[in-house]
């Protein structure tokens, strides 16, 4: 019974230990909850990959009326695997939030913080897993309103107005992509997903059909932070509080960008969004300047939050470009960068937070020779790095090198040499890093820093092994990447 | 009248007007919902856009002052690029978009016959609404509790619970004015007459939502005006002897929990989550109840959340 | 044709009326009003849909046989209550950042984080010189 | 035991070697620990000839993340080759490290011999890699492992030294030869090392001409002008790293890579006729030139034979480019023979060092006559670069010139003539001040009195063993070109199939 009722009980479980953990007063036990739901979670998550592994699909009707009239929940290989991304990395940051929770915020506090995590990811998961576009709004709207209130949450007071930046750009977004929901059920009369991508084709021509995709496309580029509209991104990610922002760059744009893919390709169909629409003259031009600017930016930051933030311009924009590029290599690329990215820069993030925890600051300045005063962080955080450059044996490796494989199969050149320079920009400031944490004196007042406990210490750990285990065995990243992009690009031949 | 509600908002820069004016909007906007039938919806935007989000703007400019300054003229540019932008769109899409009102468009044709059509049979109650939106969608509806909560958890997170206390007597932040008002004891009398009314008319919405318009989300918000007015007038500290703030945060918890209870009760009894029909050995019964249910749920959930985000904003006014 | 789509177009208006609003006003509040403007005129937008001309609310009765459809009702209840969450959290922050920097104007925050931001590499000037 | 485990075995011992090492605090112990690993490890890559002279290639497949691309290592001859001199040297450096680094009294040894067997291990990688993709790997880990030996030292002039060798070998192997990679695996679908190359057929002569040239610049250990600067800077490392740099395992690797790309990636056939060498022959034609030109100018010692090996490596380059049998071999016995020769020299020069603290050449007058057996070593190995009879260094220059008559390359010919007597002139000099000139008045009393000798007994064993190696490489030249051959006759079937 378990088994047929998973993809329910995936939601429920985080969404369900929510509420109960902001009623336990007990921060630490409200942790515990916490942690006991979403390793479950992880464990459904795996279970399900099992179930569709090799590319069936499930579909589960909630209350029990059939689509189009219900709602539908549907799991295949690629939201399987957005699953698997979402509660793993959360499970992982959630293992180390206790630890780094307890030096900023009073212990009531605590308790809250764990609900506004649990409630993001189950969104997210619910994002994932729903097969009824009007859904997607109402879950990417919780997980919308949780980030506010987590990014909000920094200590910095320009954490306040980041977030609120977040909260109208966002909230833009939603509504753009409300109205887009709307006319799409103007002209076919419903909002399950597979249900439109039948009756759409029909509708090409239909101008509420493009003005649907216009609003689209914008509201979502808003939340994937497709360049130019990446703009609330770097402060958000700065900003946030240090473990918080470890989870949002690993699941939230992610997230957004499992939509852009669902409905590009599934709903609005490939010959619709790139025959039609060319979206593709639209996003390979934007990525291509998100990723120099980002990588660009990224090198002159002395904030190494604030550096990473702006990797994540960079390599969001290598996702949008996988999925412009509009072949097999490309659209494996972008799903496998997606789960890569999100494992290495939560892990990124996360060590950085564990430095930060010691040293408390991310300034390049106070981070100085902490590949000594810390060489277990460190470490993990270059084997991170490494990855992020895109290293052979690294997970970062197999995203870029069928990114590259895609630019080449098209032929272009250029677009290869430029990958290429992209990535000497990453290793530029990875190399800032590791040049400042291995080749610089310790500062007086950081002398006595050492590696930080345990907890925190083996999630940024399984990080950087994941890292590299997913550089050597890529049949669920790349293995599943491949036939998913295969079938999302049938569908139009 | 709706458009010139509007733009009068954007010109004026007191931002009590504006906050009252969008009140009235709001009403307006009620009054349309109404003529295009849809009278659920307006009797939600009347209570939310009229009474309980206007409550929350009045309550946030008491702490952040009244006046903003007029834009920047070189900032103007861009967003205006932006709007016409997207109205052209929106301009241009409207010429393929069905006449309104016409009863042969997509819209009527899908999906929306067997609402119409199978409901009282498979789901029961005569308002169509509520039966598409506690069964047939109440996944959406189940998320939508959440997006309330997780409002809450938010609003909680921010600003604290609204549990300070002090020997002061707090007074009232939305209501500026509240030496004057305190002294209107006419008013008070009144209020008193009218909160008593108010309540059992929230719950009357609620238990009734499957009949005419309502359900747990209006009776929430109805409840939580209830409260509003109460506090408005008597003070804030009254109110939370009322219903102290400790013991209501516990509620939006309990309320979702309420919800997906039946929803994994379902599960339990070998069916769908929120599949109805197994909460009770008739389905048609299983369908009633469950839906009493989590409009019960619903209910407690919007109201303590309101109350609980209204003090959160009243302690920190002071 | 006027006819047909007059609603439609006045629901254009306002939404760019919000929208403008939302990005051109400097003040925090004021731009969550225009959010809500924005977004109730959305809302106006789907119960159009929903409309059928001569019919009722969808509240099954006897006597009446057109019904209007009920399904964007439901989804704009749900919207609603979105914004309303959205709303209230808003303005939760926006009144935080009033009690971080003493104002709501986004000029006067830019030109503070501005300050923030040269004390920051202030400091680390400062310290570049000494190490 | 079967070759893949005994490649693999090539692999684990120096890592194994090198984790040991960290545990240890005891000096002795340690370097016990490296002599036998380095010991081990030689026998092993010995005990991999008798596979490949009966024709064995079985690949050892480690991992495979993409179809197509797997991570896997397979023997070779030319490989083998250069494996046998990489590890064959590092035990020689080995003895000759311990020696420098405690006649020196230098900290962070632990550290230093741990880099030192990882940059072996990778060394090992490269010369058994069986695709372009592990190539990579091991290129970039050599490049990573050596790093922090260049700047051992720890000062500004180690960092900025080790900044320049970093950013010219991850600029150049990321920026052109992983896109060469990349460009040659979207053209073929395969990067394996195969007989006859993997390109004919699927490229045209001008992307062959464009990806030679990338390959070629791509290999900045190749240190083709003008991305030779690394090998200067990192001359501030300590002597027996410049040795593992200029000898035994990174400028190697990259000729090595050169070559191993030229035969197997695209087959020299198909070089010959799509002339796709020709930018770098004539680039590898002026550097080694112009190279051996700036040696003259320079007094340091290190510096001068840092250019030198610049010069030098050109020579394998050119042969690789030459792309006919007697070029290749040439090439590849030039590997061994200038790591010979190389090696040497830099012996000598860091048991100059260690003995009396000079780095100049100006400064060595008379030296030879107090430190005999280093300066003979000295003479040895400058004649076996040079290349004249009866050092190993004549054969390889040997075929080198056969090749360039064979493509008919007469002013090439002529540049590597030149080229040999600038050799002639900036390494014998050094030697005759040594020899024939007196010592310099005011350190005359000082070297009387005794304080001045040979350098310790760990420094002068292994310099002079290299120095007998000289010699006996020339003897033993036949069994090398005897051993080389199978490269051709491999090659040959999968030439004709065009």
């Amino acid at each position: 019974m378990i088994s047929t009722q998973l993809p329910a009980i995936v939601l429920l479980l985080t969404l369900l230990s929510a509420p109960i953990c902001s009623m336990i007063r007990n921060g630490d036990h409200a942790w515990k909850l916490a942690m006991f739901a979403v390793w479950l979670s992880v464990a459904a998550a795996f279970a399900l990959m099992s179930q569709v592994w090799g590319g069936t699909t499930l579909s589960y009707h909630m209350g029990g009326w059939p689509p189009p009239w219900g709602i539908e929940v549907r799991v295949d290989e690629l939201s399987a695997l957005v699953l698997i991304l979402i509660t793993l990395f959360g499970a992982l940051v959630i293992s180390a939030l206790r630890e780094s929770l307890r030096t900023v915020m009073r212990s009531h506090r605590h308790s809250l913080y764990y609900a506004t995590f649990l409630l993001c990811m189950a969104a997210l998961i619910g994002i994932t897993i729903t097969g009824d576009a009007f859904n997607v709004f109402v879950f990417l709207e919780i997980s919308s309103l949780s980030t506010y209130a987590l990014i909000a949450r920094g200590r910095d007071r320009r954490a306040l107005v980041a977030a609120f930046r977040y909260l109208i750009m966002g909230t833009i977004g939603a509504t753009f992509i409300l109205i887009a929901i709307g006319f799409m059920y103007m002209v076919t009369g419903t909002l399950n997903m597979a249900d439109l991508a039948q009756r759409l084709p029909e509708h090409a021509d239909n101008k509420v059909i493009q003005a649907s995709f216009a609003f689209f496309t914008v509201g979502i580029a808003l939340k994937v932070a497709v360049f130019p509209l990446h703009y609330w991104l770097p402060n958000a990610y700065t900003y946030a509080p240090k473990a918080t922002t470890a989870f949002l760059a690993a699941t939230a744009t992610k997230v957004a960008l499992y939509v852009m893919i669902r409905f590009i390709f599934d709903v609005y169909g490939v010959e619709f969004s790139f025959s039609q629409m060319r979206l593709d003259m639209l996003l390979i031009p934007l990525s291509i300047a998100g990723i120099l600017l980002g990588s660009m930016t990224a090198i002159f930051q002395s904030d190494v939050k604030r550096l990473l933030a702006w990797s994540s311009v960079a390599q969001l924009g290598y996702m949008v470009l996988g999925v412009a590029l509009l072949n097999t290599s490309g659209l494996t690329s972008a799903v496998t960068h997606m789960f890569n990215h999100a494992m290495m820069k939560a892990g990124l993030f996360l060590a950085l937070a564990a430095m930060i925890y010691r040293v408390g600051s991310s300034n390049l300045r106070d981070l100085a020779g902490i590949g000594r005063t810390m060489p277990l962080t460190t470490a993990a955080f270059v084997i991170l790095g490494a990855g992020l450059v895109g290293v052979p044996l690294t997970a970062g490796f197999i995203s870029k090198w069928y990114l590259v494989s895609a630019a080449l199969d098209k032929g272009w050149l250029p677009l290869a040499a430029l990958l290429i320079i992209s990535s000497l920009m990453a290793l530029a400031y990875i190399a800032k890093i590791v040049d400042a944490a291995y080749f610089q004196p310790v500062p007086d007042q950081h002398q006595n820093v050492r590696d930080v406990p345990v907890s925190i210490l083996t999630p940024v750990w399984v990080f950087a092994l994941l890292t590299i285990y997913f550089g050597i065995d890529t049949r669920m990243t790349a293995g599943v990447a491949e036939r998913v992009a295969q079938a999302l690009l049938s569908v139009a031949s | 009248m709706l458009v010139a509600t509007a733009v009068t908002i954007i010109r004026t820069r007191k931002l009590m007007s504006a906050v009252m004016l969008m009140g009235f909007y709001s009403l307006l906007c009620s009054c349309i919902f109404m003529v295009l039938d849809a009278v659920d919806v307006a009797f939600t935007e009347a209570a939310v856009g009229a009474g309980v989000s206007t409550i929350f703007f009045l309550a946030a400019i008491a702490i952040v002052g009244r006046t903003s300054k007029p834009t920047l003229p070189g900032k103007t540019v861009v967003p205006l690029i932006a709007c016409i932008a997207t109205g052209a769109l929106l301009f241009y899409a409207s010429f393929d978009m069905p006449y309104f009102g016409s009863a042969d468009a997509p819209v009527h044709q899908h999906v929306a016959p067997r609402y119409l059509e199978d409901s009282p049979q498979e789901v029961g109650p005569p308002n169509v609404v509520t039966s598409v939106l506690a069964s047939y969608r109440g996944y959406d509806t189940f998320g939508e509790v959440g997006v309330v909560f997780t409002a809450f958890i938010g609003v909680l997170l921010l600003l604290g619970a609204g549990t300070r206390r002090s020997g002061i007597e707090r007074t009232a932040p939305g209501d500026t004015n509240d030496e004057s008002m305190r002294q209107k004891i006419v008013l008070r009398e009144v209020s008193d007459l009218v909160i008593a009314p108010v309540l059992v008319f929230a719950l009357y919405v609620q238990w009734h939502g499957d009949f005419g318009p309502g359900g747990g989300f209006q009776a929430g918000v109805i409840f939580a005006s209830a409260i509003f007015l109460y506090a408005l007038i008597y003070g804030i500290v009254p109110a939370q002897k009322l219903l102290p703030p400790r013991k209501l945060a516990y509620l939006p918890g309990v309320g979702l929990l309420l919800y997906a209870g039946v929803g994994v009760y379902s599960m339990l009894m070998g069916g769908n989550f929120l599949d109805y029909d197994f909460v009770a050995a008739d389905p048609h019964d299983g369908q009633h109840y469950g839906i009493l249910i989590i409009e019960l749920g619903v209910g407690i959930t919007v109201a303590a959340v309101m109350i609980n985000i209204f003090y959160s904003f009243s302690e920190r006014s002071l | 044709m006027i006819e047909g789509l007059f609603n439609y177009w006045v629901v254009i208006i306002l939404m760019m009326a919000g929208l403008y609003v939302v990005m051109a006003s400097r003040h925090l509040v004021k731009k969550i009003i225009g959010l809500n403007i924005f977004q109730t005129a959305v809302f106006i937008l789907f119960i159009s849909l929903g409309k059928v001309s001569g019919g009722t609310a969808p509240i099954i009765a006897d006597g009446f046989a057109v019904y209007s459809n009920p399904l964007p009702h439901v989804l704009i209840l749900t919207a609603i209550v979105v914004g309303v969450a959205t709303t209230a959290l808003g303005l939760a922050i926006a009144v935080r950042v009033y009690e971080a920097y003493d104002t709501v104007d986004e000029e006067d925050i830019a030109a503070l984080d501005a300050e923030d931001q040269q004390r920051d590499n202030a400091v680390s000037t400062v310290t570049d010189t000494t190490s | 035991m079967t070759m893949p485990t005994l490649m693999l075995l090539t692999l684990i011992i120096p890592l194994v070697g090198g984790v040991l090492l960290t545990f240890q605090t005891n000096a002795n112990t340690r370097d016990i620990i490296s002599l036998v690993t380095a010991s081990v490890l030689f026998l092993v890559v010995l005990g991999i000839y008798p596979g490949v002279l009966s024709g064995q290639s079985e690949a050892l497949i480690l991992a495979e993340p993409i179809t197509g691309l797997a991570f896997s290592l397979q023997a070779e001859p030319l490989g083998l080759l250069f494996a046998t001199v990489a590890s064959g040297l590092w035990i020689l450096t080995t003895i000759y490290g311990i020696g420098y680094m405690r006649g020196n009294n230098e900290t962070n040894q632990t550290r230093f011999f741990f880099c030192f067997a990882i940059s072996i291990a990778a060394a090992m990688g490269i010369a058994f890699a069986g695709n372009l993709i592990t190539l990579f790997v091991f290129y970039e880990m050599l490049t990573l492992a050596t790093y922090p030996l260049v700047t051992h030292k720890g000062n500004e002039d180690a960092r900025r030294g080790g900044r320049v060798y970093l950013g010219i070998l991850m600029f150049t192997s990321i920026g052109f030869l992983l896109f060469a990679i990349l460009w040659t695996y979207s053209l073929t679908g395969t990067t394996d090392f195969t007989p006859g190359g993997i390109l004919q057929g699927n490229a045209s002569p001008t992307i062959a001409l464009i990806l030679l040239t990338l390959f070629a610049f791509g290999t900045g250990k190749a240190a083709l002008m003008p991305f030779h600067r690394w090998l200067p800077a990192a001359m501030v490392a300590p002597t027996p790293v410049s040795a593992l740099l200029h000898a035994v395992a990174v400028v190697k690797a990259g000729v090595f890579t050169v070559l191993k790309i030229t035969v197997y990636v695209f087959g020299i056939d198909f070089i010959a006729d799509t002339g796709a060498g020709t930018i770098v022959l004539w680039v590898a034609a002026f550097t080694l030139t112009a190279a051996s030109i700036v040696a003259l100018t320079k007094d340091n010692l290190k510096a001068r034979l840092a250019y030198s090996t610049v010069g030098q490596l050109s020579y394998v380059v050119v042969g690789a480019m030459l792309a006919n049998a007697a070029g290749i071999i040439g090439a590849a016995m030039q590997i061994a023979m200038h790591a010979m020769g190389k090696i040497t020299l830099f012996f000598c020069a860091g048991a100059i060092y260690v003995a009396t603290h000079k780095t100049n050449i100006s400064q060595l007058d008379g030296l030879g006559h107090k430190m005999p057996f280093t300066f003979a070593a000295f003479f040895i190995g400058s004649v076996s670069i040079i290349g004249l009879p009866p050092m190993g260094g004549a054969w390889s220059k040997w075929f080198l010139l056969m090749g360039s008559a064979d493509a008919q390359q007469w002013i090439l010919i002529g540049l590597l003539l030149l080229s040999s007597l600038l050799n002639i002139a900036y390494l014998l000099p050094i030697v005759g001040r040594g020899f024939f000139r007196p010592l310099p008045a005011q350190d005359a009393a000082q070297y009387t009195a005794g304080t001045i000798q040979e350098a310790p007994i760990n420094c002068v064993v292994p310099l002079c063993l290299t120095a007998a190696g000289c010699v006996a490489l020339f003897l033993f030249g036949d069994a090398i070109y005897e051993f080389l051959q199978p490269v051709f006759t491999v090659a040959e079937p999968a030439g004709p199939a065009q």
